[in-house]
């Protein structure tokens, strides 16, 4: 069995409250173990560097046929733009890598596990295929629940123990993580090219709000106890104003508290919380409202957030949020490409600048960033660019440089065309926070570790857990002076162990160790009534068999199931 | 009467060539179903044909012969119809419009009436084609 | 007894019927009877235990025949062939399955090759549309459930896709759409009255090579502005009218077929297609979509745009850096331009489907085939490899033409010894890799690489 | 300025993909530093001397280096691709991509050119004696950054897909151009001298066409609105004004809507 010890290095581990302490960690048949049980390792010399779990990231979109669509539909995000560089396998793409790119981009950056945010039911099989495909990180992938019609009916009705019924059923048919909800209710209206902006707004024909969808789906989450809480996209994403709408739904989490075996505390996962905190009325006075949504969110801690941050990149907007999609395309008149899918969900694409500029776009950025320096408990927010939709995932070295440092925010304000409205519209200028490698942590491992339940596993270096480490070229007690070696430093670690196995090294990959793919697996009782309901809109509304809808087993790869038992 | 037509060539598929095809290349099935053009009646009328006489179709790059038949899809005068396939693709343009697509709807072909020529196989075309054709065996 | 295996695909057509039974005898050599299948897809399941198989490779003899050969033989000529050449062009996969295709991605990296698909030649002008302007679309069901306008145009399901109209669009009745064909309004636009023509409530016969123009009248008098007297042989009062159904729909799908992308502007006729839907979603709900052909064409598009971010004609010879443009790298082009000195043919039929010059220059080269049955490709081939009939003896995940993945059963074991596609690209690979490895020994210690590359071949 | 000749000595068996003969890659260089640049036959890579022969230094600069072809470089592409300054002339035809996302300097081919000439320019000149095939000035695939500046002349005709997507620059094509002009096109200007085959300004946004012989099929998204007399190419004529595509979207500007416009001869 190999062995290794990480020596020396400045231990940043948040799950067992390690703040930057010179330690060693050992590794042995691919897990952490105590130093004491090697025998004779192989030593990797981690002095004056920082040595943490490796990345987990709770909301990414990597794998799945929105992404494609993006990769496909954009040619010109390749030319001239992927580097003559390669691993195994060619690496092409740039704000929608390809699936070998992002796995070997995510394993550079020292992360080992992403959660692929939104699947739809139906094309479960091709979510597998390109999680086959990405090489060396672990992935999980929820499908989405806010917009499909078995959950319409059973929380319009107030089922809830049927609708857990059918959620444990779909989690299983398509090998699927946990609960997400994209724009509740508005997605299912896009398909009568409407929208629910806000949660009161009844779903056409369903006769159900969006605020009764989240509430519904939170009572189902912690009934069935699973390892991730609701992981909601709010109504009426990116418009200004939107901000009440936000607060609204976060509301929708009070009085819930988390039941499960998972160490998790949040019964409710706001994403791209960056989209969701705008004030004023058109993007004329959009303005940030960040401090109205974080004394809120500080103030409850049944719910994590994550950024969205944007990145001041040309990129590729994907969501399920079909309507929202098709609104960004009457505005930048770029191509649009749209997906309904049958009795699920919806999805759209259009490619996106945000340019520093645009103040729409430097509003943005700073709104993002805002979230994070008015956080106060980091093991609640997490750095996310909602990739690739405010920017692509390979930038967040970036956001952690801004996060770090004040001089970082500066120099890139300095490029704003529209600074002085910029400032007038936002609180950036005004914190001088500076985010440390402790708090970096918890944000990029150990927060979303636990929030989606798998801190047992990843996103900590305790004995018993995963040896999947990274060392970064940091040197704590001696940061380097210019933010731009942060970037750098986060951008290719010097080393990456994923299962045991030394997988990069001074920043390029050297090894792809097998990959898994992570799914929740609910016990349920028998449920004769859902049984029928799901054989009848099989029979009638779905396009393929229910036979063949359910992932064959032989389409699953390298499986990690974690169990539920709730009968 | 005119002894040639030009006319305005589409080539598609017809579900007659897709079993012959599942069937096989080589069956007299996908044989009666692709060595065929379908014109409006006007023009077959235009070359003095009656239905199951055999033409000589040629396009900028080549010619076949095929039989004339009465097509259950109407067309309008003018246009002229081969089920996709090996006889089609003996008049096929390849230019592409620099889109990676042949030209395979709308070219000039001219029509004429032939007496005492056949209809070739498919394999004697293909393999004629580059030299591999070693007569029926 | 024999076995009746339900739920099984049919490999033929992009509408990937998924209801079909399939009778096999007792010693499940035999398929008996196919239920649910159109004629074509009949035909498929009943001629791969009909008649005479090929069951090893076959190799071209000085004398023009053909030779049985090994699968090792096979495979090491054909890894020889593809080492050798300078630009080596792989081309089909219109019946393979999503395993294959990436298993062939694999050896085409591998070899520095040009990797495309049938769309080459098919929907590829769909592909350069959809880069230009997008595609909003929908999944099938949601036509069958929604839909109450429906528009053919420049497509033939009645010929081409038997099933499409009875499963998703006419006929079917969906969740709002519970009267099926009496709640929908059928638009057919053809140069040819065809018989999808005779099903639709308003035909308008397009003069051919026309379509853009007559797209362009329906966008500017969706707009609300003038057009001449007649576009492309149909009459205003008739654009107009149409034009008023498409914007009162409550659910509208474009399907479009051949007729546009084979005929004048290709793409472009597509690309104003997508235009005129985008323009429909201000009043209503609009969706397009395209007629894709074989029922897994949809899947190398979908595998190599995950793997490299193109979904056809890609140029993977520069081994670190793929590149793409249609009417350079696709493969009639590089055909007439001589660009590619071998060719391998993939679950497809070249010598039957391409412009007969075409298969003339690509026949200067050495050229292999890789298909379960005889064709015209097989039998102008050096070199003819049988492989399993995927959807019949292989399973596997397959898109269909919404994009939509279906996984596939295997109904009956291929003929004894024959091999899927995604064991012989496999095979093929190692045996590149072996070639490789055998070359940087010969030439030292310099060709070697620096440091350890990932993944470093066996 | 100094000059380097490339006689094509030992045509390759394919094609060749020359993207590194370009004024800035010479510039600075020696002939037998030239000599080893890199050229594509397929997947073989092999120095620029194993076809050409060469003679003569690189400028200093690429302002400062001027590239001549001889032989017959009708399979050779990419020639002056992605240049920023300096001259090339090709003496015969060339290939695909000549001038492609040039930024400055000129390129002179004296015959023909093949597709995707002049593709994504954004500055310079590129002149063809003879033809060019398809997407002469065009934008790339999937980007609707099209042609941003420049001078496109072409003497010849000109195949399908002209100027796709032009944001700014000025395309001038003395004979005939096949289908699709200015498609998509959201600026800049295209002069055609010959006849138009049809589809000329569809789906156009913003930027002008003129067009001196007849248009076979006009679209009917264009609205003839006047006569005017414009100066074309050193050139006072009387032109038919039409503006279109109706069918497309258009911006506001100053409260008028700005349309494309197509110019006839009169």
């Amino acid at each position: 069995m190999s062995e290794l010890l990480i020596r020396n290095g400045f231990v940043f581990d948040p799950l067992q409250g390690i703040k930057g302490d010179r330690m060693d960690i050992g590794i042995k048949g691919g897990k952490i173990v105590e130093t004491s049980a090697l025998n004779n390792p192989k030593t990797i010399d981690a002095a004056g560097m920082t040595v943490m779990a490796g990345g987990v990231d709770i909301h990414s979109h990597v794998v799945g046929p929105k992404v494609n669509v993006g990769r496909l539909f954009r040619p010109e995000d390749k030319l001239f733009k992927s580097p003559h560089k390669r691993c195994s396998r060619m690496e092409m793409g740039s704000s929608v890598p390809s699936t070998f790119k992002t796995g070997y981009d995510y394993a550079r950056m020292g992360y080992v596990f992403v959660n692929e945010a939104a699947m739809p039911p139906l094309h479960s099989p091709h979510v597998h295929e390109e999680i086959r495909d990405t090489p060396i990180i672990d992935n999980a992938a929820m499908p989405v629940f806010g917009n499909n019609w078995f959950t319409l009916e059973y929380l319009k009705n107030n089922e809830i123990e049927n609708n857990a019924a059918y959620t444990a059923w779909l989690l299983r048919a398509t090998r699927g993580f946990g609960i997400k909800v994209v724009n509740p209710g508005g997605s299912e209206a896009w398909g009568w090219g409407l929208n629910c902006l806000h949660i009161h707004d009844p779903v056409p024909y369903f006769d159900i709000t969006p605020a009764e969808i989240v509430k519904g789906l939170i009572e189902t989450n912690e009934r069935l106890g699973l390892p991730h809480s609701v992981h909601l996209h709010c109504n009426n994403l990116g418009n200004p104003g939107n901000y009440t709408d936000t607060l609204d739904s976060l509301r929708l989490a009070e009085g819930y508290t988390p039941k499960n075996d998972f160490g998790r505390e949040q019964v409710m996962h706001v994403t791209h919380l960056q989209f969701h905190a705008y004030g004023g009325d058109s993007w004329k006075n959009v303005e940030s409202r960040t401090k109205e949504i974080m004394d809120y969110v500080n103030a409850h801690d049944n719910i994590t957030v994550d950024m969205g941050q944007v990145t001041l990149d040309e990129t590729t907007t994907m969501t399920a949020d079909g309507p929202f999609e098709y609104h960004l395309r009457a505005g930048n008149n770029l191509k649009w490409a749209n997906v309904d899918v049958e009795l699920e969900t919806a999805a759209g694409v259009v490619p996106y600048i945000y340019s520093p500029k645009i103040k729409a776009s430097t509003v943005q950025w700073a709104v993002g960033l805002e979230l994070a320096l008015l956080a106060k408990d980091p093991m609640r927010i997490f750095l996310t660019t909602d990739h690739p939709n405010a920017g692509p995932f390979t930038r967040y070295p970036q956001v952690i440089a801004w996060l770090m440092s004040r001089a970082a925010r500066d120099e890139t304000m300095k490029t704003f065309k529209w600074l002085d409205r910029t400032i007038d519209a936002t609180s950036i200028d005004s914190i001088d926070r500076e985010l440390t490698l402790y708090e970096i942590a918890q944000m990029t491992r150990a927060g979303p570790a636990r929030a989606l339940g798998v801190s047992n596993m990843y996103g900590g270096l305790a004995p018993g857990m995963d040896a999947d480490i990274a060392v970064y070229a940091l040197n704590p007690g001696d940061m380097p002076s210019d933010p731009a070696g942060i970037e750098k430093a986060f951008s290719r670690c010097a080393w990456l162990v994923k299962d045991g196995v030394v997988t990069v090294r001074d920043g390029e990959v050297v090894s792809e160790p097998a990959k898994r793919t992570v799914w929740v697996d609910v016990k349920v009782p028998e449920n004769a009534q859902v049984q029928r309901d799901i054989y009848e809109h099989f029979l009638r509304h779905y396009s393929v068999k229910l036979d063949n809808y359910s992932l064959f087993e032989e389409h699953l790869h390298n499986s990690r199931v974690i169990e539920v038992d709730t009968t | 009467m005119a002894n040639r037509i030009t006319l305005n060539m589409i080539t598609q598929r017809s579900i007659e060539e897709g079993v012959a095809m599942e069937k096989g290349k080589t069956t007299p099935e996908y044989f009666e179903a692709c060595s065929i053009i379908e014109m409006h009646d006007d023009d077959v009328k235009a070359l003095g044909l009656v239905p199951n006489q055999l033409v000589r179709v040629t396009s900028e790059c080549g010619s076949v012969i095929v039989k004339t038949v009465r097509g259950r899809q109407s067309l309008y005068p003018g246009l002229a119809f081969i089920p996709q396939g090996v006889w089609a693709n003996q008049v096929v343009p390849p230019r592409t419009q620099a889109t990676g697509e042949p030209q395979y709807s709308g070219f000039p072909v001219t029509v004429e009436p032939v007496n005492s020529e056949r209809r070739k196989s498919a394999l004697e075309l293909v393999q004629g084609a580059v030299g591999m054709w070693r007569g029926d065996q | 007894m024999p076995k009746k295996v339900e739920n099984v695909g049919c490999p033929y057509c992009g509408v990937c019927c998924d209801d079909l039974v399939v009778t096999v005898s007792d010693d499940g050599k035999k398929i008996l009877e196919v239920e649910n299948a159109c004629a074509i897809g009949n035909q498929i399941f009943h001629h791969a235990t009909g008649g005479e198989r090929i069951r090893l490779p076959r190799l071209r003899q000085p004398d023009g025949t053909y030779k049985d050969i090994s699968y090792e033989e096979a495979v090491d000529y054909a890894a020889k062939v593809l080492y050798n050449a300078k630009k080596p062009l792989i081309y089909g996969f219109g019946s393979t399955n999503c395993e294959g295709m990436a298993a062939a991605a694999k050896v085409a990296e591998k070899a520095g090759a040009v990797l495309d698909n049938c769309a080459s030649i098919c929907h590829g002008s769909s592909f350069l549309a959809i880069f230009d302007n997008g595609y909003p679309s929908c999944t099938l069901g949601e036509t069958k459930n929604r839909a109450d306008v429906i528009v053919y145009w420049g497509a033939n399901p009645a010929h081409a896709h038997p099933r499409h109209m009875s499963r998703y669009s006419i006929f079917p009745r969906g969740f709002f759409t519970g009267k099926g064909h009496k709640s929908r309004k059928i638009i057919v636009i053809d140069p040819r009255h065809t018989d999808t023509a005779q099903m639709a409530d308003i035909y308008l016969q397009v003069k051919q090579g026309h379509d853009y123009e007559l797209f362009d009248a329906f966008r500017a008098v969706v707009r609300g502005h003038e057009i001449p007297d007649q576009v492309a042989g149909i009459k205003r009062e008739q654009i107009v009218e149409v034009a008023e159904i498409l914007k009162k729909a409550r659910f509208g799908t474009i399907f479009y077929g051949m007729g546009l992308c084979h005929s004048d502007g290709r793409n472009h006729n597509v690309d104003i297609a997508i235009s005129l839907t985008r323009d429909l979603n201000d009043f209503t709900k609009w969706t397009i979509m395209a007629m894709r052909g074989h029922y897994n064409i949809t899947g190398p598009g979908a595998v190599w745009s995950w793997q490299y971010g193109y979904p056809y004609c890609l140029d993977l010879t520069k081994r670190d850096i793929a590149h793409m443009n249609p009417g350079e790298t696709s493969s009639v082009d590089l055909a007439m331009r001589d660009e590619v000195d071998a060719f391998f043919n993939v679950g497809t039929d070249a010598g039957a489907h391409f412009p007969i010059d075409a298969v003339k220059h690509l026949r200067k080269h050495p050229w292999i085939t890789v298909d379960p049955n005889i064709n015209m490709a097989s039998e102008i081939s050096d070199l003819h490899i049988p492989v399993g009939i995927v959807g019949v003896e292989v399973p596997g995940i397959v898109y269909r033409m919404d994009n939509v993945p279906i996984q596939y059963r295997k109904v009956i074991d291929p003929p004894e010894g024959v091999i899927s596609d995604e064991e012989l690209f496999e095979r093929i690979h190692q045996r590149l890799c072996e070639l490789e490895a055998e070359e940087t020994a010969k030439e030292g210690a310099k060709a070697a690489p620096e440091g350890v590359r990932a993944g470093s071949e066996p | 300025m100094k000059t380097v000749t490339l006689t094509l000595t030992n045509p390759s068996e394919l094609l060749l993909e020359g993207q590194n003969i370009t004024p800035d890659n010479f510039a600075g260089k020696k002939t037998a530093e030239i000599a080893a640049l890199d050229v594509w036959e397929g997947k073989q890579k092999s120095p620029l001397g194993k076809y050409f022969t060469i003679a003569g230094d690189g400028g200093a600069t690429a302002a400062e280096t001027k590239i001549v072809l001889l032989g017959d470089c009708t399979r050779v592409k990419r020639i002056g691709q992605q240049m920023t300054a300096g001259e090339i002339v090709i003496e015969g035809n060339a290939d695909m991509y000549i001038g492609g996302w040039m930024k400055g300097g000129k390129v002179h081919v004296k015959g023909n050119v093949d597709s995707f000439c002049g593709i994504g320019m954004e500055g310079g000149e590129l002149i063809v004696d003879g033809k060019a095939g398809c997407h002469l000035g065009s934008s790339p695939r999937g980007e609707w950054r099209g042609m941003k500046g420049g001078l496109i002349r072409v003497a010849g005709s000109v195949g399908s897909d002209t100027a796709t997507f032009i944001n700014g620059g000025t395309i001038i094509i003395g004979g005939a151009a096949d289908i699709h002009v200015s498609t998509h096109g959201e600026g800049g200007t295209v002069v055609i001298k010959g006849d138009a085959k049809g589809r000329v300004g569809g789906q156009m946004v913003k930027g002008d066409i003129y067009v001196y012989g007849t248009i076979e099929n006009p679209l009917p998204g264009f609205k003839m609105v006047g006569e005017v007399e414009q100066e074309v190419d050193g050139e006072i004529a009387l032109f038919a004004h039409h503006i279109g595509d109706l069918g497309e979207r258009h911006p506001v500007s100053k409260g008028k809507t700005v349309y494309a416009n197509l110019y006839t001869r009169l």
